[in-house]
């Protein structure tokens, strides 16, 4: 077609980039984590998250699930990081500089603790495991068709559930934040 | 019941008929061009006073005669005038300095509704913007003196009205001067 | 590229996800924790399935879907009870919503 | 003549590639080449486009309200966005003291790469997508999406009250004009029955009795789906009458209030040439994308035509721009959620409808009826629901 370069990667981006295609993302995904984590100013830590989310839609896409990566950004991208920028503003404009208390309950130390010894389980079963090695399959497609068919087939039990469910959350959401004052 | 949103299409009918109108129609595009195209000024617009003078030469022509009417009812008192005198000292019916300062005038015509000489009358000149706010702005006898031709030429009804007025005044002196000249005649006639 | 690279990944957002949550005082910052979470299971399905034998099958990336709407949802309500609450007792912090405290 | 006009661009770059080859370039850096290449033709098109309409937005605007708009700068003002542009450049770069310059500093680089990006999957011409992709509208709404990220950071960032306020009114506007304007988008993808750009142009060539083309905007359902579209596009793209995070009488300049020179600038950049992405996306779903409107103009080259149509569009939004004023802000959210959305809706099941009946003249009056009873029922709701009461004053007996 017009051209070649966009549609080889787009077809099949691991070939061409290789695994820095994947890796690279990976890496932006776990600093933006760790730092929105640790992050004391509440939009910062938005922020990164938001970052966060893009590098994982990336890396979906990067993998070879162009639609999921693509529902990834329009969902947390578009929507739930945006949504959790508004419950800042909204619950907190006077004290986002200076939390009281930004850590509680475990507190740093704790949650630090747990999160290593939980890490540490994962990556002793991960590295452990003899699946872990397997070699990269040689090209995996989703194509939009197909996932539409699918949901559209085998899973449209579950997908009219979750139609319910998101309709129900909408209803919910909307009657909780609503102004009890003045119905 | 109106259609809902008919009110929007009438409103982008009106706005289209704007936009290809003003291609062909003067009147939707009243737009002047400025400093190209001079807006055409009713006959009765005013800025800021000027003194007339009549005949070719501003000083000998000059109707004022310092009479600082004028300079004691302006307003904003924008109006300064220093009387002339002779070699003598005598004062003479002459303005030596005649100075109005636009930057405080206020345009209210005052000065030319006082002026029994009819020599003080309101300008149509607006182009004054200057790079200093001082002298440029604070007219001297040199600058205010135009010639009644100018009068005429933008204020022809009213420059009419005063000619007419002023010649009827004349005729009027000349008269009496002639009856007093008759009358300081007959004692002379009488004395003699 | 193996699959390890992928599930380590995976683990450690998750650990950073689980840390948040525990250890945050801010509800915003637990649902921020709780989000990582759920990323990092979704990079699991999505790794699975890119290396499962039979990736037509398109489990893995139909439960990704799925889990992508219900945690949209579980975000919105959160945030909603989030808000609600700091309209009730003017802060989000957990530790002050202790009313139930005994 | 006309058919090499029609492959001209594509032509052009394959002679272009082959001349290199033949003085032995490697073949990655022809790869790299060729995406340049690309790249640099069409952000070299849209911003000659942004150049353009921003000055001939200002003169449509003047002809509306009977003026004539900026005609010194060059023959008839045309050169204004060269002086627009010197002016930017050279003014101050003002940062306030209190912001977080960071933030402050990546907004306007958030902004313009969706603008850019989601200009990748448009089809200019036949053959002519930049990057085919199996889900290309998704990628233009996911894509998109960013956009509401860098407004939040620039309000955010400048650490002013009215930014904020902007901000927070322009991501309000943005995830409610969102939904419409995936719903409307996703219909021609359910009729079409692909995701891909290329294929819903294709689903809309040929002509029906020989002369009336297939556009979807031409049938009830794609008239409505694409009429709320084009709403919710006036929206995202935060044109009047839906201009209120920008809006100056109250907000000062929204979210753009502490941003001036270049920042400004590139901000400014990124609206327009996202209302053009938005105007393109809105020409390949429902105005038939790079097809002509009729046979005979089939001579004149697709990729004319696409822009012709964006150009049409893009006119359009600056007509309704000179028309409408601006709503206020409860009427403009409760305007997307009671009336696009539903209407979004009944486009849904009208065009489900159009299309299992046949698309014959049954499937006309049933898609026309699904549409017209919810149209009327819901405008004149609103119509009442907003009509201005007499106004009475305090002290007016």
């Amino acid at each position: 077609m017009m051209c070649a370069f966009f549609n080889t990667v787009c077809a099949d981006p691991l070939k061409f980039l290789g695994n820095w295609f994947v890796v690279l993302p990976a890496i932006v995904l776990l600093l933006a984590a760790g730092a929105s984590v640790v992050a004391r100013n509440l939009i910062h830590a938005a922020l990164f998250l938001t970052l966060s989310f893009i590098a994982l839609g990336v890396v979906f896409i990067a993998l070879g699930a162009e639609f999921v990566g693509l529902v990834q950004l329009l969902v947390y991208v578009g929507a739930v990081a945006m949504v959790i920028v508004f419950a800042i503003l909204l619950t907190h404009p006077a004290q986002l500089e200076k939390s009281r208390t930004p850590f509680s309950g475990l507190g740093p130390a704790g949650g630090a603790a747990v999160g290593f010894a939980v890490l540490a389980v994962l990556l002793a079963f991960i590295f452990a495991s003899p699946l872990g090695k397997k070699p990269l399959p040689p090209s995996a497609a989703a194509p939009v068709a197909a996932i539409g068919e699918a949901l559209m087939g085998d899973y449209v039990v579950a997908l009219i559930a979750l139609g319910v469910l998101l309709t129900a959350a909408l209803v919910g959401a909307a009657v909780l934040a609503m102004d009890d004052k003045k119905p | 019941m109106n259609f809902p949103g008919s009110g929007i299409v009438k409103g982008l009918a009106v706005t289209a008929r704007n936009m290809v109108g003003s291609y062909f129609e003067k009147d939707r595009l009243t737009t002047e061009q400025y400093p190209e195209e001079r807006p055409k000024l009713p006959e009765n617009s005013r800025s800021f006073p000027f003194l007339i003078y009549d005949g070719q030469d501003p000083e000998s022509g000059m109707r004022c005669v310092a009479c600082k009417i004028c300079e004691k009812e302006c307003p904003p008192q924008c109006i300064f005038i220093i009387q002339d005198r002779d070699a003598a000292g005598k004062p003479i019916k002459r303005p030596k300095v005649f100075d109005i300062d636009i930057s405080v005038c206020m345009c209210c015509q005052i000065c030319v509704e006082v002026c029994p000489f009819e020599s003080i009358r309101m300008d149509q000149e607006y182009e004054l913007s200057s790079f200093d706010r001082f002298a440029p702005l604070l007219l001297d006898k040199a600058r205010l003196l135009k010639s009644n031709a100018y009068y005429h030429s933008i204020h022809p009804t009213e420059a009419a009205e005063t000619d007419a007025q002023l010649e009827v005044e004349r005729k009027k002196k000349e008269a009496a001067a002639s009856a007093k000249a008759a009358k300081s005649d007959k004692p002379t006639e009488a004395a003699a | 590229m193996t699959l390890q690279i992928l599930l380590a990944t995976s683990a450690v957002l998750f650990a950073f996800g689980l840390a948040a949550a525990l250890s945050r005082s801010n509800a915003i910052m637990i649902l921020i924790g709780i989000e990582l979470m759920l990323g990092a299971a979704n990079l699991n399905f999505i790794a699975f399935w890119r290396f499962s034998e039979n990736p037509s099958g398109l489990a893995g990336i139909l439960f990704v879907i799925f889990s992508i709407a219900v945690a949209a949802a579980g975000a919105a309500v959160g945030l909603s009870i989030i808000i609600l609450v700091h309209r009730r007792i003017r802060s989000v912090e957990v530790d002050d919503a202790s009313n139930l405290k005994g | 003549m006309m058919d090499l006009l029609e492959g001209a661009p594509i032509q052009l770059q394959a002679w272009f590639l082959g001349l290199l080859r033949s003085f032995g370039t490697p073949e990655w850096i022809l790869a790299v080449l060729s995406a340049l290449i690309i790249i640099g033709t069409i952000i070299g098109v849209f911003l000659v486009l942004f150049a353009l309409t921003s000055v001939l937005e200002r003169k449509i605007l003047a002809r509306a309200q009977n003026r004539y708009g900026p005609n010194r700068v060059g023959p008839f003002g045309l050169f204004q966005p060269v002086a627009d542009g010197i002016k930017m450049i050279t003014k101050e770069d003002l940062v306030p003291r209190t912001a977080d310059k960071v933030v402050h500093f990546l907004a306007p680089v958030v902004m313009l790469i969706p603008a850019l990006l989601v200009l990748a999957i448009l089809p200019y011409g036949r053959g002519m997508v930049p990057a085919e992709m199996d889900s290309g509208i998704l990628f233009f709404f996911a894509v998109g999406a960013g956009t509401e990220v860098a407004v939040f950071m620039a309000g955010w960032a400048s650490n002013n009250k009215y930014s904020v306020l902007g901000a927070m009114r322009a991501i309000a506007q943005m995830i409610s004009y969102e939904l419409p304007l995936v719903i409307s988008a996703i219909i021609t993808a359910m009729v079409a029955g692909s995701l891909s750009p290329s294929a819903i142009v294709a689903a809309q060539g040929g002509f029906a009795f020989g002369f009336v083309p297939q556009w979807f905007v031409l049938t009830p359902w794609g008239f409505t789906a694409g009429l709320v579209f084009y709403i919710a596009a006036l929206a995202e793209a935060n044109r009047s009458p839906f201009d209120l995070p920008e809006g100056e009488s109250e907000l000062v300049a929204g979210h753009l209030t502490e941003y001036s020179g270049f920042k400004y600038a590139t901000f400014f950049m990124a609206e327009y040439i996202g209302m053009f992405a938005i105007c393109g996306m809105f020409v390949t779903l429902f105005l038939g994308g790079w097809q002509a409107p009729v046979p005979a103009l089939t001579i004149i080259p697709s990729w004319c035509w696409f822009l012709g149509k964006i150009c049409f569009v893009a006119f359009t939004m600056v007509w309704v721009r000179a028309t409408l004023p601006r709503l206020r802000i409860d009427h403009m959210l409760a305007f997307a959620w009671k009336f696009l959305l539903p209407m979004g809706f009944a486009a849904f099941l009208s065009a489900a409808c159009w299309h299992y009946a046949g698309r014959g003249p049954a499937a006309w009056i049933l898609s026309l009826a699904i549409i017209g009873i919810p149209y009327l029922l819901l405008g004149n709701s609103f119509t009442n629901r907003f009509a201005v009461s007499r106004r009475t004053y305090q002290f007016s007996e």
